[in-house]
C-alpha cells in the first residue's frame, strides 16, 4: 500500500463504504437482515444503502436469523453472492444450524458441486454494557466447523479489505466487527482493495515475546507494547485478521524468534481460540519455547453486565503486560 | 370499558390496575431520565405506553403464577410485584440489584416473584414459561403461566416451537402478544403479511382474541377469561393486544425519527392508556384527579427513595463476584 | 380425478405423472431391498407410498424451477430428474454417486437440476427454499421454488421462519406438505393440536388447500393453480397433500409395529396412489395394464443397470477424496 | 466399588435402567423428548420408560429441540428435575441458544437466584454411516461456556454412575452417548450410585507415554496400549469422563510423570477439546514435556457417508498408535 494522502475515516464507515462498493460493482450482490434497509442497521453501518439500492438490494427481514441465514444459503446455491447480516455475534446461536450444518457442510455433502458465496455480517464483543447475550465473541465455535472462513477486523484498512475478499470468496465466510470500535479511526483508502483470507499481519515487530492478539484485542496489544518498550521490553504483536484459514506460519516464524508467545483475545479462555493456536505452536515450535505458551482471556463466567465487572472481564493493556511479564520472568 | 362490564369488577381490582401502571411509568420515566444522563449503562427498552398490558395481564394473575418476559421487561416485573430498589440498583448495576449488577436492564429477574427472566434474545422466553407451565401441569398444583412477547417475535422459531409446544401437551399457559406494532425500527406489515397476530393462534389450535391494548380494563377482562381457561384445564390461549411504545425501540427519543411518523406517535399518545383510565375512574366516580395525584406523587416518593439507594449501593467488586454465580454449588 | 377435470390435462402430462411415480416406486423398493442386505449403508428413508406428491409436485413445475427437500429426499431428487445411476452410487456410498459419496441417502442432491438438496435436519431445507425463490424474484427470472416438507416439521422454528419471511417478502414458492400423520414413531395428533396443517397458512398470509396425496392428479392441479400464482408474483401458496409413508420411518419394515395398527397401514395401502392411478388411466383408456407393465419393466431394467453400475462402481479414497470438496479453492 | 458378582450389561440398557431408576428415586424428575415415550426413542434407549411411568413422565414432544430445552429449562426453574433429549448432538445446533444463552447463563445472569437441575441427554459420533448432521461429536462448544457442565461416559459402569450424578448435580449438565457403542457391554451394579462430575479415571498405568482418550475412543486407546505393550511401550491412558469440570489434575500428574502426551478424541481436530487439553498441559507441565503434545481427531472436513472414507475419518487404535510412536520418537 503506497497511499500518499491518509484517508481517516470511521470503522464503521469504512464498513458501509465498503458495502456500497461493493453493491456498485457486482449487481448480483445484495445484504439482507433485520433492520439494514431503511433505518440503516441498528448501528447505522448501512445507513443510506437502501436508500441508494432499494428495497431490492438491501432487504429488512422478520426477526428470523435461521430464515435469513436460509436466504442466503439458498440465493448463494442458484448464483447470487448475499451478505445477510446477525445484528449480534451472540445470535449465531439461534441460527446455528442454518451455519454450521447446512452453509458449512453443504458443499462436501453434495460432492462439491454446490458454491456459496455468502458472507454474514455481525458484531462481536464487550465493552457497552450488554450483558451476556450481546457481548460474546464465539469465534472458537466458528473455526471449528470445517467449510467456514472466519475474519475479525481489528483496525478500519482492514476491514475494508478483507469485507471485499469475504463478499468475493466463494464459501461462506463470518465477517465480525467489534462493536465497541465502531467509532474508531483509520486510514482507508476509497475503492475496492483484497486483503487475502488467511494472511496475518506482523502489526509490530520486536524480539522479547510474540503476543497475538485478535480483533479489538490488537490495539490493547499496541498499547501494552508502548508501555513496555519504556521499560527495554520490545514485543512483536501479530493480528491474524483472519481466524479461518489461519495463518499459523507468520507466528511460528515470529515464536521461533523470540520464544516466548502470549495470545490475546476477548472470549472465553476455556475452548477459546486461543487453545488452537497454542496446540499448533507447541506442535511446530517445540523446541524454541522458553516458556509456556500464555493465554490473556476473559475468564470463565457470562459477560457481566455491571461496568465494573465488565471492566474487569474484558482483557486490556494491563492484562496484557502482566502476562508478557509472566512469560519473560519464566526461565527457558 | 363499557360501565356494565365496569360494575363487574371490585374498586380494588380498579386500583390496583391503575397502581401497577403508575408504578411501571415512573419507574420507566425515572429510568429514562438516568439512562439520558449515563447514570444506567448499556441498553434500556422502555414499557411507557404499554403500560395496561403488564398490569392488565398480571392483575388477572394470582401472585404464586408466573410470567416470560422480554427485553422490554421492567413493566412486567413491576406489574409482577418487582420492587423498586432492587431494580433500580440492577439498572445501574450495583452489587444491591436484582441480579447482583450481572444482568442488567435486560435481564432483569425475581424468581421469587414467579418472574422467569427479562430476555435479551426475541422469543426466548417463551419456551421457558412453555417449561413453567409445564411444571404447574405436572405438579398439579392449579398455577397459570403467562408469556408476554412482542409482535415481531412472533416471527422467530422458539415462538413457535413453544406456542405448538404447549398446545400438544395442552400446558396452563397464557399467549400475551404486545403488538406496539414494531420490531425495533421496522413495521410490522413488512415483516409480517398478516395484520393480526391473534391469526397465527389458529395455527396451534388455541382461541386468540384480539384487544385494545391502551384500555387496561379490556386487557384485564381477556386475561381473565384465558387464565380461568388454563387454570381449569382447558389448554392455552392467546390475547393479542394492539399498544405502542411511546419512546424508541432503546432509550428515551421518541419523536422526530424517520421510521414512524410523529403524527402516528401523537396520536398514540393521545390513548396514553394511564390518562384514559384515569378518565374513566373520575367519570365512573371510583378515583378522582386529587386520589391520582396523591397515587402518583406517593409512587414517586418511592422511586426517588429507589435511586438514593441504587446510586449509593456499592458497585459489585470483580475480585469477589466475578466467578460466582456460575455454578450452583452441591450443598 | 373427475372426468371434466380429466380433460384439461394432456395424456402426455399423465404419462409424464405416471412415469415419476413408477421411477420412484420401484427405485425405492430396490433401494429398500439393498438396504436390508446390507449392501447400502446408514439410515435409508423411503418415500414408498407418497409418490404421488412428489410426482404431482414436480410435474407443475418447470425443469428449471428448484425444489427443496427432507431427510426423505429420494423420491423429490427422482421426480425432479434424478439419475438412478449416479443416486444408486451414491446410496452405496461410491465414489460415482451424486455427492461422490460424501453425503450418501440424507444428503442427496443435484444443484444441475434444481435439487437443493435432501437435509439430515428436519424443517432446515424450507429457509434454503426461501433463499431460491427471493434469488429467482431478485433476478426476475420467473422460476419457482417449490418446498416440500413432513408434517412434524412444521412444529419446528425453521419452517416457521421461512414461512413467514416467503409470505412477508412475497416470493415466488409453493410450500408442499407431505403430511403422512407420523413423525417417526409419534402421530401427528400427539404433537400437534391441530388436525390440517394447511391451517397454518393463515398465520403466515398465505392460501392453504388441502389435497387427497395419494390422487396424483389432484395433487398435480393443486401444484398447477399454486404454481402459477407464483409465478405471476402472487406470493406463496400452501398444499396439504395427505398422504403415507408404506414402510417404516427408516428401513423396510412396515407391518407389525407398536405406534401404528397394520389395519391402518394395510387401509392406506389400499390407495396406492401408483395402483389408483393406473385404474383411472386405465378406465379412462389412455394407458392400459400393458402398458402400465412395459413402463414398470422398463424402468426396472434401468434400475437394475444402476445397482450393476453402483455395485461396480469404486468406493472414495481416503487419502485423495477425504479433504477435498470442504472449500471451493479460488479459481 | 467392591463388587464381587459381575453384573454384564449393554451401555444403552445401563441408561435406561438408570432412568427407571431415577424415575422411580424422584417424583420430580421427568423426562420429555422426541419418540422418547411411547415408542421408547430411536435407539430404544428409552423402552418401557412411557409404559411404567405415563405419558406425564415420559413425555413424547413435537420436533422443536428450542422448545424441548426450554420446556427443561422452565421446568426446572420452577422446582422439577427434567431431563431433556436431543435425539443427535448435533440438533445441539438447533437449540444453541436455549442452551447456552439461556440456560447455561440464566443463574449468572440472574445474580444466583435461578437453579437449574436440567440434564440434557443426547447420542453423539460417528460410525453409523448417519453422515454429516447426524454423526458430530460437538463437546468443544459446550465446554466454552461457562455454566454447562458436559459428561462423556465411556462404559456402562461410568454411563450409570455419571447420569445420576447430572440428574441430581442443580445445574444444566449434557450428557452424551455414543452412538456406536450402545452394544457395547460392561459390568454395572443395580440401583443408584454417583460418580462425581469432574474426576478423571485412570483407565491403564504406564510409563511412557499419555493418552488422554475421550468417549469411545478409550477403547481404541486400550486396543493400543495392548498392541503397543507387545513392543514393550506401556501408556497411561486417562478417561476424563467429565469434560467441564475437566480433571486436568490428573492429566497433569500423569504428564509429569510419563512426559510426553497424546490427546485423541472424535471431534475435528482443529478447535476441538484437545487444544484446551494440551494449552493447559503446557501452562502447568512445561517443564516436564519431552515432545510436544500429540492431537489424534478427526481431520478438518465435515463427516463423510461413505464407509470407506467414514473409517479413515474417525481415529482409532492404528491412529492412536501412531501417535504415541510420534510423542517417542521425538527427543526431549
Ligand atoms: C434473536 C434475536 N434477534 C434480534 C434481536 C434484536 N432485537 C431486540 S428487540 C428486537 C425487536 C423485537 O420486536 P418485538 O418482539 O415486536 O418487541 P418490541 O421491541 O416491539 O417490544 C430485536 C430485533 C434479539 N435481541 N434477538
Ligand atoms: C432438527 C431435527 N430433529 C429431529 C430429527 C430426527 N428426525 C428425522 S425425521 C423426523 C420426523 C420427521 O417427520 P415429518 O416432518 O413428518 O417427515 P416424515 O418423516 O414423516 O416424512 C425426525 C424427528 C432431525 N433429523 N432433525
Ligand atoms: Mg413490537
Ligand atoms: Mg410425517
Amino acid at each position: 500500500m503506497a497511499e500518499t494522502e491518509e484517508r481517516i475515516i470511521r470503522y464503521n464507515d469504512a464498513f458501509k463504504e465498503t458495502l456500497a462498493e461493493l453493491l456498485r460493482d457486482d449487481p448480483d450482490v445484495f445484504i439482507a437482515g433485520e433492520d439494514v434497509g431503511r433505518y440503516g442497521g441498528v448501528f447505522q453501518s448501512f445507513a443510506g444503502l437502501n436508500a441508494e439500492f432499494g428495497d431490492e438490494r438491501v432487504v429488512d427481514t422478520p426477526i428470523a436469523e435461521q430464515a435469513i441465514i436460509g436466504l442466503g444459503i439458498g440465493a448463494a446455491a442458484v448464483g447470487l453472492r448475499p451478505i445477510v447480516d446477525l445484528m449480534f455475534m451472540d445470535f449465531v446461536m439461534v441460527a446455528m444450524d442454518q451455519i454450521a450444518n447446512q452453509a458449512a457442510k453443504m458443499k462436501y455433502m453434495f460432492g462439491g458441486k454446490a458454491t456459496l458465496p455468502l458472507t454474514i455480517t455481525t458484531t462481536g464483543g464487550a465493552g457497552l454494557g450488554a450483558a451476556a447475550q450481546h457481548s460474546q465473541s464465539l469465534e472458537a465455535w466458528l473455526v471449528h466447523v470445517p467449510g467456514l472462513k472466519v475474519v475479525f477486523p481489528s483496525n478500519p484498512y482492514d476491514l475494508k479489505g478483507l469485507l471485499v475478499s469475504c463478499v468475493r470468496d466463494d464459501n461462506p465466510t463470518i465477517f465480525t466487527l467489534h462493536k465497541a470500535m465502531l467509532g474508531s479511526q483509520g486510514h482507508v483508502p476509497e475503492g475496492l482493495y483484497e486483503i487475502p483470507l488467511g494472511e496475518a499481519r506482523v502489526v509490530r515487530e520486536g524480539s522479547d515475546a510474540t503476543v497475538v492478539a485478535i480483533g479489538r484485542m490488537v490495539s490493547e496489544a499496541e498499547k501494552a507494547a508502548a508501555a513496555l518498550a519504556e521499560e527495554g521490553i520490545e514485543i512483536e504483536i501479530i493480528d491474524p485478521r483472519t481466524l479461518m484459514p489461519f495463518d499459523i506460519e507468520t507466528v511460528i516464524k515470529s515464536a521461533k524468534k523470540t520464544n516466548r508467545i502470549v495470545i490475546v483475545h476477548e472470549a472465553v479462555r476455556h475452548g477459546g481460540i486461543g487453545a488452537e493456536i497454542a496446540a499448533q505452536i507447541q506442535e511446530e515450535a517445540f523446541d524454541y519455547l522458553d516458556a509456556p505458551i500464555g493465554r490473556i482471556a476473559a475468564p470463565f463466567a457470562p459477560v457481566p453486565f455491571s461496568p465494573s465487572l465488565e471492566r474487569a472481564y474484558v482483557p486490556d493493556a494491563a492484562s496484557i503486560i502482566q502476562g508478557v511479564k509472566d512469560a519473560l520472568h519464566r526461565n527457558g | 370499558m363499557p360501565p356494565t362490564e365496569q360494575t363487574k369488577i371490585s374498586k380494588e381490582v380498579l386500583f390496583d390496575l391503575h397502581r401497577r401502571m403508575v408504578r411501571i411509568r415512573l419507574l420507566e420515566e425515572a429510568a429514562g431520565q438516568l439512562a439520558s444522563e449515563a447514570k444506567i449503562p448499556g441498553f434500556i427498552h422502555l414499557y411507557v405506553g404499554e403500560e395496561a398490558v403488564a398490569s392488565g395481564g398480571c392483575v388477572a394473575l394470582k401472585d404464586e403464577d408466573q410470567i416470560s418476559s422480554t427485553h422490554r421487561g421492567h413493566g412486567h416485573l413491576v406489574a409482577k410485584g418487582g420492587q423498586f430498589k432492587p431494580m433500580m440498583a440492577e439498572f445501574m448495576g450495583k452489587a444491591t440489584g436484582y441480579c447482583k449488577g450481572k444482568g442488567g436492564s435486560m435481564h432483569i429477574s425475581d424468581l421469587d416473584l414467579g418472574m422467569l427472566g427479562a430476555n435479551g434474545i426475541v422469543g426466548a422466553g417463551v419456551p421457558i414459561a412453555v417449561g413453567a407451565a409445564f411444571a404447574n401441569k405436572y405438579k398439579n398444583n392449579g398455577l397459570v403461566t403467562m408469556a408476554f412477547f412482542g409482535d415481531g417475535s412472533t416471527n422467530i422459531g422458539a415462538f413457535h416451537e413453544g406456542a405448538n409446544m404447549a398446545c400438544a401437551l395442552h400446558l396452563p399457559i397464557v399467549f400475551m402478544c404486545e403488538n406496539n406494532e414494531y420490531a425495533e425500527y421496522t413495521a410490522r406489515d413488512r415483516v409480517m403479511a398478516i395484520t393480526d397476530v391473534a391469526d397465527r393462534a389458529a395455527a396451534y389450535g388455541m382461541p386468540g382474541v384480539i384487544v385494545d391494548g391502551m384500555d387496561v380494563v379490556a386487557v384485564y377482562e381477556a386475561a381473565r377469561v384465558a387464565v380461568e381457561r388454563a387454570r381449569n384445564g382447558e389448554g392455552p390461549s392467546m390475547i393479542e393486544c394492539k399498544t405502542y411504545r411511546f419512546y424508541d425501540h432503546a432509550g428515551v427519543s421518541g419523536l422526530g425519527r424517520t421510521y414512524r411518523s410523529d403524527e402516528e406517535v401523537k396520536e398514540w399518545m393521545e390513548r396514553d392508556p394511564i390518562k384514559l383510565f384515569e378518565a374513566q375512574l373520575a367519570k365512573a366516580k371510583v378515583m378522582n384527579e386529587e386520589q391520582a395525584k396523591e397515587i402518583h406523587a406517593e409512587i414517586q416518593a418511592e422511586i426517588d427513595e429507589a435511586i438514593e439507594f441504587a446510586e449509593n449501593s456499592p458497585m459489585p467488586d470483580p475480585a469477589v463476584d466475578m466467578l460466582t454465580d456460575v455454578y450452583t454449588e452441591a450443598s
